[in-house]
C-alpha cells in the first residue's frame, strides 16, 4: 500500500458507495438490497482493517493523513487523520455498522430500500466524524448523522416515534448549533492571533486561549457534545429515541452515536480548552457521578426493557466522562475503552432486545419471563453480555472501570466511592432484569414457541463476544494505540504528569514532582523503582509483550 | 468574406422569423434546419469548422430530427392554437422582444463601435478552429465541465425515456 | 463595406435572440415554443464563436459545445415533458396548460 | 519446574468449563460430560499435589514461585502517593505455602465433589448436566485463579469469578424463582463486599505505587512506620468490607443460607469449603498489612466472632438440614475471622483447610441424606436413618464430631489453636468462642440426632410398616431429582459414598499436620505457612537484629518505637515476643473447650434423643427467643424493608424525577413554546389582526391586481421576466 | 481564377456526371447480379446483355407523370427527394479518389476539398438525408408512407451511433479526422486499417447496409409489409430521385469504406516494397476498383441474406453493434496510448 494511498477516504466512502448503488436497485427487490447493504456493511469493516494492521504504534501523530483544500476562501480543507483513538473508534464503527445491518435482515420489511440507504449513509458520517481533522468538516459530518438517524427513529420505529424522534433531533441540534457558535469563536480567535483563516483542528490543539475566551467555547462545546453523551440533565432524549428506534437504530445509536459525545470531548474540549477543562471539573465530575448513580437507578426502575438498557447508557457514559474529568493518563484511558466497552456491551445488548422485539413485538419485561429454557443459546450470549455490561473481570467492561476507578481514585477518593457504587447497582438492575426474562419458568404461553439464534443472529454476537472477551483478557492492543493520544491529551491538561510514560518508570529521572496533597497519604517513603527484584511488579513484563 | 456574412445573416435572420411566423410546425421544423444550417456556415466563416460539424451534427441531425417526430407523434386534432387565453400579451410580448433588442444594439453601439475597427478580425489565426486545441481544451482544461455534462446529456436521456414512456 | 467585425456578429446574434424571444413569449405552441429557444441558444452560441474568433481563444468554442450539450438535454427532458402532457391533455397549446396559479 | 505447569492448574478446569459450555451443552452425553470435568480436576489436583511437593523440597525461605503469563494491562502513568508511578498489571501467579495449601484444597475436594455429582445430578437432563459441570469447572478455574493470583487484580479476576460462578450454581435450578431470587441476592451482597475490595485496592495502589501482594507486604511496615497506621487501616477495612460479602460475615452473610438454594454439592463445594473461605485467604494474604493495622485486626476479631456466635445461635433452631450446615459455615468462618483478627492467620488457614473437609464432607452427607429421603430437606421428617444410610451416618459422624471439635478430630486441633490464641488476645473474645463452641456442638448432634437417631418421622413407604399410606413421592423440588418413584430411604450409590468416606478420612487425619507443641506435636502447618504471612527476609530479621530495609528505612524515619512495632509485626507467630502460656495452662484450655463440646452434645443427646419433645417444650417455654432465633433474627426483613425497599423506592423517586422534571423541563420548553406560539397566534388573530385588518382589507383589494399576474401561463412570466431584464438594461444604460 | 473557381468546377462536374453515371449502372449490376445468382440472365434486351438499360430507365421516369397527391403537402412534397439527394452527392466532395496527380498539366488532389473535419463532415451531412425520408414520408399524408417513414428513420438513427462509433475508432487510430491524412496514416504505417480493425469494419458494414436500407436490412422499402416504402406516392422524376440517392448512398458508404479500412488509392500491401510493380496502376483505378468490390458485395449480401424482423434489427443495433462498438472504442483508446 502507498504511502498516499487514501485509504480513509475509501473507508469513508464505501457505505456511501453503497447507498447510492441502492437507489439504483428497484425497491421491490428487497432481497438484492439486503445483500448488497450488507455487503457493503461488511465491506465496510473489511476496508478499515488496516488501520489496525497498518497502524504504526510508535508514531505519535496523525497516521493516514489526507489532505486536500475544500472551501479554499475560508480555509476549510479536506483534511482527514487517525491516532489511535479515532482509529479504534472507525474501527468499532465499520464493526457494528455491519452487524446494525445484517441485524436488520428480517426486522425491517417495510420501506427496506430507504432504510438501508439511510443506515449507509448514517456510517459515513459517523465515520466522517471521527476521521475528521477539520473542524468544519467534523461539524459537517456531525449533522449529517442527525437526518438519517431522525428518519430511522421516525420511519421505522415504534409507538411514539415521531415524538422521540422530534426529541432527538431537536435536541441535537439545538446542542450542535451551539458548538457550531463554539466553534466559530474559536476560528475567529484563531484568525486574530495568527491571521490565518483555518479549521485545521491539529493548529487549534497548540492554540493557548486566553482563559476567559476558553471558557466560553468550553461551554459552547460542553452543550453541543454533552447533550450527545448524555450527560445528566440532557440525558432524556436518549430513553425516548433508544426505546422508540429500530434494533439497530438503538445498536447504531448506542455504540456509536453517543461515542462522539465523548470522542469531541476527548479531541477537543480537553485540548484545545486545557484551562476551562480544569476549570470544570468539578462540574464535569458532579454531573458524571449524578449521571452514574441516578442512570442506574432510574434503569432499576423500568419496566421496559429497551429503557433499561437506554439508562444503563446513561450510567456507563457518566462512567466514561468521570475517567476523562480525572485528568490522569489511566483515566483517560480507561474512559477511551470504557467507550469502546459500552459500544460493545450495551450494543449486543439492544441487539438482544431486538431478537426478542422482533419474535414478540413487546419490551416489558413483564411479558417475558423463563426464556433460558426455550432460548438457551440467547440466554448464555445475554449473560456473558450482562456480565460484561457489569463488569466482570476478564470481559471487557471490567478494565475499562478499573482504569477509570483507579485513576479517579488518585485524584479524589470520594469520587472514586460514588462511582464504585453505580457498580453494584449496575449489578443489581441487570441481573434484575436478567432473572425477570431468562429465569423462572414460562408463565406466558405466546413464550413457549419462541426460536432460539438463528445462524445469522448469532453472527452478530459473535464478533462482540470475541471482542468482548478479547479485551477483558489482554487489553494491550487497545491501549498501546491509546497512549499517544492519551499522551498528547494529558501533555495539554495536565502538566503534572511527564512527557513521557516511560520517563516515570525510569528511576533516573525520578524527580520529585509533588503529588496532590491527600490527607493521611505517605508522602515518598521510598522510590517507586528500588525493590528492583524479581517479584516487582514489571518483572515479566518485558517477556509478556 | 463580407458577402458571405452579409448573406448568411439575412438568411439567419429571415428563417429565424420563419420558424417563429409558420403556421405549420414542420414548415416550422424545416425552417429551423435551414437556420440552423446557416449559423453553421457562419461558423466556418468564423474558423470554427469543428463547431460547424457539431452544429450539423447534433443540432441539425439530432435535436432537429426530434423536434419532427415529436411534431408528427403529436398528432393534433384541432389546431394546435385555437384557444387563446384571454389574459395573454402578445403584443406587450412583441413590445419588450423590440425593446430588448434595441437595448442590446445600443449596448453594442456604446460599447463597440469605438473598438470595433481596432480589435476586428484579428489576425485569423488558423489554429483556433482546430479539432486538436478544442479537444484540448475540452479534456484538460474543462474536463470536470465536460463529465458533468455527460453526466447531464445521460440524466436527460433516461428522464427522456421515463417521461415519454406509457404507464404500463 | 466596412470589415466584419464582432459587433456585426453581435448585433445578429441579439436580432436571433430577439426573433427566439419573440417567438418564446407570443407563440402558443409549445413545440415552436421549444424551438425558439433553440433560437436563441444559437444566438448565444454565435456570439460565443464570435468572441472566441476574436481573442484567438478556444473557450468560446468549448462554451459553445457546452451549450449544444445543454440544448440537447433540454430537448429530450423538454419534448419528453410535451409528449407526457400531450397524452393527458391532447394538446400542446400553452394557454390550456394554466393549472399551476393561484 | 513448577513455572511450566503452574498456569495449567487453573486453565486445566477453564478448558474443560469451555469444552463443557460450548460442545458439551449441545453434543456431549452425561458420561462424556461428567468425564471432561473429572478428569480436567483430577489433571489439576495432581498438578496441584507435584507444585505442593515442590515447594516442600526447597528451602523455607525460597519457597515462593511467581510465573507471570503475560501483560494485562500495560504500564501508564499515574500518581500516586509517592510521585508519578506506573500503573501496571500482569496475568501473573504465585505460589506460595499459603497458596499451596488452598490449590490442595480446591482441587482435592472440588474433585471429590466433581466425583460426588456425577452421581447427584443424574436425574438432570444431558444438556443441564454439561451446563452443571460447565459452572462447576468454571468455578474451578476462578477459584485457583484467586488463590494464585500474584497480585489484588488477578485475585480480584478470580474474586468476582467465584461470585458469578456461585451465581451461575445457586440459580442452577432457575426455573425456581427462589434459587434465582438466592442467585441474584449472593451476587448483589457480593457487589457490595466488592465494592470495598475496590476501592481498597485503589487505594493500596495509591498507597504503593503497586498490586503485587510480595511488593505491597514488603513495603507495608516500612510504610506504616512512615507515615502512621492510618491508610493501611483504611486499607484493611475496605478489604475486609470485601471479604464480609465474600465469606459471609455480619452485615453481608445474609446471602449464604438462601444460596443453599442451589444443588447440594454446590453447596458444598462453593458455600462451604471454597469460595466463601476467599475472605479469609484474602485476608491472611494481607496479613502483613492487617498486622500493621491493630484497630482493624480487633474489628476483625470482633465482627468475627459475634458472627460465629449469631449464626451458631440461629442454627440452634433451624429445621432444614441444609440451613444448619449453612449457618454452621457463617459461623466456622467467623471463626477463621477471629483467629485473623488475634493474628493467628496460620491458625485461620489451618481451621479453613480443616473445615474444608469436614463442611465438604457434612454437606455431602446431607446431600446424600437428602437424596435417600427423596428430596426432602426438613430434618423434622427424617429421623432414625442410620438403618438405611449406614455409610452416610457414619461419615456424617465423623464431621460432626469433627466440627465439634472432639479429639482426636481434626477440628479440635484447628479450632483449639484458635480458641489457645483467642484467650491469648482478649478475653471477651475467647469467651464468646467458647459458647458458641458450645453451640456449634449442640446444633451438630441435634442434627444427626434428628436426622439418623430416634424414631422415623418421615413419609410412608413400601418396605416400612406401612402406617401412612399418603403416596410417597419426595418433595421433589429440584426438577426430578431421584428415581421416579421414591421406594424409601436408601444408601447413596457409590460414587458418592466413595467422596464421603475421602472427605471423613481427611477430617480425622488433616488435623495432625498442626498438633500444637503442647501435646507434643511440632504444629508444623504453622511453620510452613509463616513465609507466607511475613515481609521477605521477617524470618531472620525476627532472629537476628532489624537489619533489613524495612527496619533501616524506618529506623531513621520514627526511631525506635517504629523499629519496635515493625520488628514485632515483622513476626507475629514467631515464638519469642508473643504473649505466650505454660503448656499446663494450654493444656487446661484445651481440656476445657473438649468439655465444652461435650457438654454441647451432651445436652443435644439429652434433649433430641432421651427425651423426644423436650426440645419442643423449651421452645414453647421461651417464644420469643425461639421465634427471634427461628427467623434469624429478622435481619434478612430488616435488610428487605431497609436497603431493597430503599433502593427500589429511590430508583422510582429516580425516574419520577426523570420523567416529571428533568424530561418535564424539555418537554415543558417545548410546551411552552408551542403555548407561546398559541397566545401569539390569538394575539396575533385578535389584536394584531384587527388592527391590521383595516390595512388588509386594503391590501386585499390591491392584491387583486398583483394576483391577475398569476395567471398560470408560463409566458406571462416570461414576459415578466423580460421586463425585468429590460429594466435591468435601461438601468445600465442610463446610469453607465 | 483558373486554380480556385474552374479547377474545383470542373471537379465537381466530372464528380456529379461519373456518379449520376454510376448510379445507374449499378441499378443494372444489381439487376444483374441478382439474376446470375438466381441463374438467370437479367435485362438482356436493351443493348448488349441490356447494357444500355440504364439509358431506358432513365428516360421513362423522367417522361413519367409526376403525381402530387392532393391532401400532400406541396412543397415539402417535392423538397423531400431534394433532401433526400443532395447530401448524399455533397459527401463526395472529401473523398479522396487518389493522391494529387497531374491532370492537363495541373497538378492537384484528386478531391474536391480536404476540410480538417472531413471524417465528421460526412457524417453530419450523411445524418441530414434523413430529413427527406421523414418528410417524404409524412408529406405524402398517407399512412403507409408515414410508418415507412418512422420506420426508417428510427433505423437510420439507431444505426447511425454504431457507425459513428467506428469512426472515432478509426478517428483514433489515424489520429486525424482529415480523409486524406487518414488514407496518408495508413501508408505510413503501412498497413490498411481493416486488419487493425476488423470489427470496426464489420460494424461499419453491417451498420452502412442498415443506413443504406439495404437487404437484409430494407425494411422501410419492404413490399410485402408498407407497399413500397415511403416513397410510395412518389412516382416519376421525384421517384428517381429518391432511387438516385439510396445507390448514391450506397456508393458513399463503400467509398468511405474504401478511404477508411482499405487505404483508399493505395495499393495492396503499402509497404511491401517487392509489390511495388503494382504502383503502375494509378491511385484512383486502385479506389475505384475497391469501391466496386465493396458494393459487389453489397449486391451480394442482397441476393443471399434474407429480411431482419423489425425488433430483431434494434436489437441487433442497440444491443449487439452498440456496446460492440463502444467497447471496440475503449480498447482501441487503450491500445493506441500504451502503443
Amino acid at each position: 500500500m502507498p504511502a498516499d494511498f487514501p485509504l480513509l477516504s475509501i473507508v469513508l466512502f464505501t457505505p456511501l458507495v453503497g447507498a447510492i448503488l441502492l437507489l439504483f436497485v428497484n425497491k421491490q427487490r428487497v432481497d438484492t438490497i439486503r445483500w448488497i447493504a450488507n455487503v457493503f456493511g461488511f465491506l465496510g469493516f473489511l476496508v478499515s482493517l488496516p488501520l489496525w494492521s497498518r497502524f504504526d504504534l510508535a508514531d505519535p501523530g496523525w497516521q493516514f493523513v489526507e489532505r486536500a483544500p475544500w472551501i479554499p476562501s475560508i480555509g476549510a480543507e479536506y483534511f482527514l487523520g487517525v491516532d489511535g483513538f479515532s482509529a479504534l473508534m472507525v474501527l468499532l464503527t465499520t464493526l457494528i455498522g455491519a452487524i446494525a445491518i445484517l441485524s436488520s435482515w428480517t426486522a425491517i420489511t417495510e420501506r427496506v430500500k430507504e432504510f438501508y440507504v439511510f443506515m449507509l449513509v448514517l456510517q459515513t458520517g459517523m465515520l466522517g466524524a471521527f476521521v475528521s481533522l477539520d473542524f468544519l468538516l467534523f461539524f459537517l459530518f456531525w449533522e449529517v448523522m442527525l437526518v438519517p438517524m431522525y428518519f430511522l427513529i421516525g420511519i421505522w420505529g415504534s409507538d411514539r416515534r415521531l415524538y422521540s424522534a422530534i426529541k432527538f433531533f431537536l435536541y441535537t441540534l439545538v446542542g450542535s448549533v451551539v458548538m457550531l457558535l463554539g466553534i466559530l469563536a474559536l476560528y475567529f480567535y484563531d484568525y486574530s492571533l495568527t491571521g490565518v483563516y483555518s479549521f485545521d483542528i491539529t493548529r487549534f490543539h497548540q492554540l493557548d486561549l486566553p482563559a476567559n475566551t476558553q471558557w466560553w467555547i468550553f461551554l459552547a462545546f460542553f452543550l453541543g457534545f454533552a447533550i450527545k453523551v448524555p450527560m445528566f440533565p440532557f440525558h432524556t432524549w436518549l430513553p425516548d429515541a433508544h426505546t422508540d428506534a429500530p434494533t439497530a437504530g438503538s445498536v447504531i445509536l448506542a455504540a456509536i452515536l453517543l461515542k462522539l459525545g465523548t470522542y469531541g470531548f476527548v479531541r477537543f474540549s480537553l485540548p484545545i480548552l486545557p484551562d476551562a477543562t480544569q476549570a470544570f471539573v468539578p462540574m464535569m465530575v458532579a454531573l458524571s457521578i449524578i449521571g452514574i448513580v441516578y442512570g442506574a437507578l432510574c434503569a432499576m426502575a423500568q419496566h421496559d426493557w429497551k429503557r433499561l438498557v437506554a439508562y444503563s447508557s446513561v450510567s456507563h457514559l457518566g462512567m466514561a466522562m468521570l475517567g476523562m474529568f480525572a485528568l490522569t493518563p489511566v483515566g483517560i484511558t480507561g474512559s477511551i475503552l470504557q467507550q469502546i466497552n459500552h459500544g460493545i456491551s450495551t450494543g449486543a445488548l439492544f441487539l438482544i432486545v431486538g431478537i426478542v422485539y422482533e419474535r414478540r413485538h413487546t419490551r416489558e419485561i413483564s411479558e417475558y419471563g423463563g426464556l433460558s429454557k426455550i432460548m438457551p443459546v440467547y440466554a448464555t450470549v445475554f449473560m456473558i453480555m450482562t456480565m460484561s455490561s457489569i463488569g466482570l473481570p476478564a470481559l471487557n467492561g471490567f478494565i475499562g472501570e478499573i482504569l477509570i476507578l483507579q485513576g479517579v481514585f488518585v485524584v479524589s477518593k470520594i469520587w472514586a466511592a460514588f462511582a464504585a457504587s453505580g457498580i453494584v447497582l449496575g449489578a443489581a438492575y441487570m441481573l434484575w432484569l436478567y432473572q425477570r426474562t431468562m429465569f423462572g419458568k414460562v408463565e406466558n404461553p405466546k413464550n413457549e414457541g419462541l426460536a432460539d439464534l438463528n445462524l445469522r443472529e448469532f453472527a452478530t454476537f459473535a464478533p462482540l463476544i470475541v471482542l468482548a472477551v478479547w479485551i477483558g483478557l489482554y487489553p494491550s492492543p487497545f491501549l498501546q494505540r491509546l497512549e499517544h493520544p492519551v499522551r498528547a491529551v494529558m501533555s495539554r491538561v495536565n502538566s503534572s504528569y511527564p512527557a513521557t510514560a516511560r520517563n516515570a518508570a525510569d528511576c533516573g529521572s525520578e524527580t520529585p514532582t509533588p503529588a496532590r496533597e491527600v490527607a493521611g497519604a505517605p508522602a515518598f517513603v521510598q522510590p517507586p523503582c528500588s525493590d528492583g527484584s524479581g517479584t516487582a511488579p514489571t518483572a515479566g513484563r518485558d517477556g509478556g509483550r | 468574406m463580407t458577402i458571405a456574412f452579409y448573406t448568411l445573416a439575412a438568411f439567419i435572420l429571415a428563417l429565424g422569423v420563419l420558424v417563429v411566423s409558420t403556421k405549420n410546425t414542420v414548415h416550422a421544423v424545416l425552417f429551423l434546419v435551414a437556420n440552423f444550417l446557416c449559423v453553421a456556415m457562419l461558423y466556418v466563416l468564423l474558423q470554427a469548422e469543428f463547431l460547424a460539424v457539431i452544429q450539423v451534427l447534433v443540432y441539425a441531425g439530432g435535436i432537429v430530427v426530434l423536434y419532427l417526430f415529436v411534431v408528427m407523434l403529436v398528432n393534433l386534432k384541432r389546431g394546435p392554437e385555437t384557444h387563446v387565453d384571454p389574459r395573454r400579451r402578445d403584443r406587450m410580448g412583441l413590445l419588450i422582444g423590440g425593446a430588448v433588442l434595441a437595448e442590446f444594439v445600443a449596448i453594442l453601439l456604446y460599447g463597440f463601435a469605438p473598438r470595433a475597427t481596432g480589435a476586428a478580425p484579428a489576425a485569423a489565426a488558423p489554429g483556433v478552429g482546430n479539432v486538436e486545441q478544442v479537444g484540448w481544451s475540452l479534456y484538460v482544461d474543462y474536463l470536470v465541465p465536460f463529465e458533468v455534462a455527460s453526466i447531464l446529456l445521460l440524466v436527460a436521456m433516461i428522464g427522456a425515456i421515463v417521461l415519454a414512456k406509457k404507464e404500463p | 463595406m466596412t470589415p466584419i467585425t464582432p459587433a456585426h456578429y453581435l448585433v445578429l446574434s441579439a436580432a436571433l435572440f430577439s426573433i427566439g424571444l419573440i417567438g418564446v413569449l407570443v407563440r402558443r405552441n409549445l413545440i415552436v415554443i421549444f424551438m425558439s429557444i433553440e433560437l436563441m441558444l444559437n444566438a448565444v452560441n454565435i456570439n460565443l464563436v464570435a468572441f472566441s474568433q476574436q481573442w484567438q481563444h478556444v473557450v468560446g468554442q468549448v462554451f459553445a459545445l457546452f451549450v449544444v450539450a445543454v440544448a440537447a438535454a433540454e430537448a429530450a427532458i423538454g419534448l419528453g415533458i410535451i409528449l407526457a402532457f400531450y397524452r393527458n391533455k391532447e394538446t400542446v397549446n400553452v394557454d390550456e396548460i394554466t393549472l399551476m396559479r393561484w | 519446574m513448577a513455572d511450566s505447569y503452574l498456569p495449567l492448574i487453573p486453565l486445566l478446569p477453564a478448558a474443560g468449563a469451555l469444552l463443557n459450555g460450548v460442545a458439551g451443552v449441545r453434543f456431549f452425553g452425561k458420561r462424556a460430560a461428567a468425564a471432561v470435568a473429572c478428569s480436567t480436576m483430577a489433571a489439576a489436583f495432581v498438578l496441584s499435589v507435584a507444585a505442593f511437593v515442590e515447594l516442600l523440597r526447597r528451602p523455607a525461605d525460597a519457597r515462593e514461585i511467581t510465573v507471570t503469563v503475560a501483560a494485562w494491562v500495560p504500564p501508564l502513568a499515574l500518581e500516586t502517593a509517592r510521585g508519578i508511578g506506573t500503573f501496571a498489571v500482569d496475568w501473573a501467579l504465585r505460589l506460595d505455602p499459603l497458596s499451596a495449601l488452598m490449590i490442595l484444597v480446591v482441587s482435592g475436594i472440588g474433585f471429590l465433589i466433581h466425583v460426588y455429582s456425577v452421581a447427584y445430578m443424574a436425574a438432570e437432563s444431558d444438556g443441564a448436566y454439561a451446563r452443571y459441570f460447565c459452572y462447576l469447572n468454571l468455578f474451578c478455574f476462578f477459584m485457583l485463579t484467586l488463590v494464585l493470583g500474584s497480585n489484588f487484580l488477578v485475585m480480584f479476576v478470580g474474586w468476582e469469578g467465584v461470585g458469578l460462578c456461585s451465581y451461575l450454581l445457586i440459580g442452577y435450578w432457575y426455573e425456581k424463582k427462589s434459587a434465582s431470587d438466592a442467585g441474584k441476592k449472593a451476587f448483589i451482597v457480593n457487589r457490595i463486599g466488592d465494592f470495598g475490595f475496590m476501592l481498597g485496592m485503589f487505594l493500596v495502589f495509591y498507597t504503593f505505587g503497586t498490586l503485587d501482594f510480595r511488593a505491597v507486604q514488603d513495603m507495608a511496615p516500612a510504610v506504616a512506620a512512615a507515615a502512621g497506621t492510618g491508610v493501611l487501616a483504611t486499607i484493611c477495612l475496605l478489604l475486609f468490607v470485601g471479604a464480609t460479602g465474600k465469606s459471609a460475615q455480619i452485615p453481608l452473610y445474609v446471602w449464604l443460607p438462601d444460596a443453599m438454594e442451589g444443588p447440594t454439592p454446590v453447596s458444598a463445594l462453593i458455600h462451604a469449603a471454597t469460595m466463601v473461605t476467599a475472605g479469609v485467604y484474602m485476608v491472611c494474604r494481607n496479613a502483613v498489612l492487617f498486622s500493621q493495622a491493630p484497630d482493624v485486626m480487633m474489628v476483625v476479631a470482633l465482627i468475627g466472632v459475634l458472627t460465629a456466635l449469631m449464626a451458631a445461635s440461629i442454627g440452634l433452631v433451624q429445621n432444614d438440614i441444609k440451613r444448619v450446615l449453612a449457618y454452621s459455615t457463617v459461623s466456622q468462618l467467623g471463626y477463621m475471622f477471629l483467629a485473623t483478627g488475634v493474628g493467628a492467620f496460620a491458625a485461620a488457614a489451618f481451621h479453613l483447610m480443616t473445615h474444608a473437609f469436614f463442611k465438604a464432607l457434612l454437606f455431602l452427607g446431607s446431600g446424600s441424606v437428602i437424596h435417600g429421603m427423596g428430596g426432602e430437606q426438613d430434618m423434622r421428617r427424617m429421623g432414625a436413618l442410620k438403618r438405611y444410610l449406614p455409610v452416610t451416618y457414619a461419615t456424617m459422624m465423623v464431621g460432626m464430631l469433627a466440627i465439634a471439635g472432639v479429639p482426636p478430630f481434626s477440628g479440635f486441633f484447628s479450632k483449639d489453636e484458635i480458641l489457645y490464641r483467642a484467650f491469648l488476645g482478649h478475653k471477651v473474645i475467647w469467651v464468646l468462642a467458647v459458647i458458641t463452641a458450645g453451640m456449634t456442638a449442640f446444633y451438630m448432634f441435634r442434627l444427626v440426632a434428628m436426622t439418623f437417631l430416634g424414631a422415623y418421622r418421615g413419609p410412608a413407604f413400601p418396605g416400612a410398616d406401612a402406617h401412612g399410606g399418603h403416596p410417597a413421592h419426595g418433595h421433589d423440588d429440584h426438577a426430578g431429582h431421584g428415581h421416579g418413584a421414591w421406594h424409601g430411604p436408601h444408601e447413596s450409590p457409590r460414587m458418592m459414598t466413595v467422596p464421603l468416606i475421602l472427605l471423613a478420612a481427611g477430617a480425622v487425619v488433616a488435623g495432625f499436620v498442626g498438633i500444637p507443641a503442647a501435646l507434643g506435636g511440632a504444629n508444623r502447618i504453622e511453620h510452613f505457612l509463616a513465609p507466607s504471612f511475613e515481609p521477605r527476609g521477617a524470618v531472620h530479621a525476627a532472629a537476628t537484629a532489624p537489619s533489613d530495609e524495612a527496619a533501616t528505612s524506618a529506623s531513621h524515619g520514627e526511631g525506635s518505637a517504629a523499629v519496635e512495632r515493625a520488628a514485632a509485626t515483622a513476626a507475629p507467630e514467631g515464638t519469642h515476643e508473643a504473649p505466650h502460656l505454660s503448656t499446663a495452662g494450654e493444656l487446661g484450655l484445651m481440656a476445657f473447650s473438649v468439655v465444652v463440646a461435650l457438654t454441647g452434645i451432651a445436652v443435644g443427646r439429652r434433649l433430641y434423643v432421651q427425651q423426644p419433645g423436650a426440645a419442643d417444650r423449651l421452645a414453647e417455654r421461651v417464644p420469643l427467643a425461639y421465634r427471634t432465633l427461628l427467623n434469624k433474627y429478622w435481619i434478612d426483613e430488616l435488610y428487605h424493608a431497609t436497603v431493597v425497599r430503599g433502593t427500589l423506592l429511590l430508583a422510582r423517586v429516580s425516574w419520577r424525577f426523570d420523567a416529571l422534571v428533568v424530561d418535564g423541563a424539555v418537554n415543558g420548553s417545548g410546551w411552552t413554546t408551542r403555548f407561546s406560539a398559541w397566545v401569539s397566534g390569538l394575539i396575533d388573530q385578535y389584536i394584531v389582526d384587527g388592527l391590521v385588518n383595516g390595512t388588509g382589507a386594503t391590501l386585499r383589494e390591491a392584491s387583486l391586481g398583483f394576483r391577475r399576474m398569476q395567471t398560470g401561463l408560463v409566458q406571462t412570466y416570461a414576459l415578466l421576466m423580460m421586463i425585468g431584464v429590460f429594466a435591468l438594461v435601461s438601468a445600465y444604460l442610463v446610469l453607465r | 481564377m483558373i486554380e480556385t473557381l474552374v479547377v474545383p468546377l470542373v471537379k465537381i462536374a466530372v464528380l456529379l456526371v461519373g456518379i449520376l453515371t454510376a448510379v445507374a449502372y449499378l441499378v443494372l449490376l444489381e439487376r444483374k447480379v441478382q439474376a446470375w445468382v438466381q441463374v438467370r440472365l437479367g435485362p438482356m434486351r436493351v443493348g448488349p446483355h441490356g447494357l444500355l438499360q440504364p439509358v431506358a430507365d432513365v428516360i421513362k421516369l423522367i417522361i413519367k407523370e409526376d403525381i402530387t397527391p392532393a391532401r400532400a403537402d406541396r412543397w415539402v412534397y417535392t423538397l423531400a427527394p431534394i433532401i433526400v439527394l443532395v447530401p448524399a452527392l455533397v459527401v463526395f466532395a472529401v473523398i479522396p479518389f487518389g493522391p494529387e496527380t497531374n491532370v492537363f498539366g495541373i497538378r492537384m488532389p484528386l478531391h474536391v476539398a480536404d476540410i480538417n473535419v472531413g471524417l465528421l463532415y460526412i457524417v453530419s451531412i450523411a445524418s441530414l438525408g434523413i430529413y427527406g425520408t421523414i418528410l417524404g414520408g409524412w408529406a405524402s399524408n398517407s399512412k403507409y408512407p408515414l410508418l415507412a417513414s418512422l420506420r426508417a428513420s428510427a433505423q437510420l438513427v439507431s444505426y447511425e451511433v454504431a457507425v459513428t462509433m467506428t469512426l472515432v475508432s478509426m478517428i483514433l487510430m489515424a489520429g486525424s479526422l482529415s480523409m486524406v491524412e487518414i488514407v496518408e496514416s495508413q501508408q505510413a504505417r503501412g498497413l490498411w486499417f481493416v486488419f487493425a480493425q476488423p470489427l470496426a469494419f464489420f460494424i461499419y458494414f453491417v451498420g452502412g447496409l442498415a443506413e443504406t436500407n439495404r437487404a437484409p436490412f430494407d425494411l422501410p422499402e419492404a413490399e410485402q409489409e408498407l407497399t413500397g416504402g415511403f416513397h410510395t406516392e412518389y412516382s416519376g422524376i421525384r421517384f428517381a430521385l429518391f432511387f438516385l440517392a439510396e445507390y448514391a448512398n450506397m456508393i458513399v458508404i463503400a467509398a468511405v469504406a474504401t478511404t477508411l479500412f482499405f487505404g483508399g488509392w493505395l495499393r495492396p500491401f503499402p509497404s511491401v516494397a517487392a509489390l511495388g510493380l503494382l504502383d503502375i496502376v494509378p491511385g484512383w483505378i486502385w479506389f475505384l476498383l475497391k469501391t466496386f468490390v465493396l458494393l459487389y458485395v453489397f449486391l451480394w449480401v442482397r441476393a443471399t441474406l434474407p429480411r431482419y424482423r423489425y425488433d430483431q434489427l434494434m436489437r441487433l443495433g442497440w444491443k449487439v453493434l452498440i456496446p460492440l462498438a463502444i467497447a471496440n472504442v475503449i480498447v482501441t483508446a487503450i491500445a493506441v496510448v500504451v502503443l
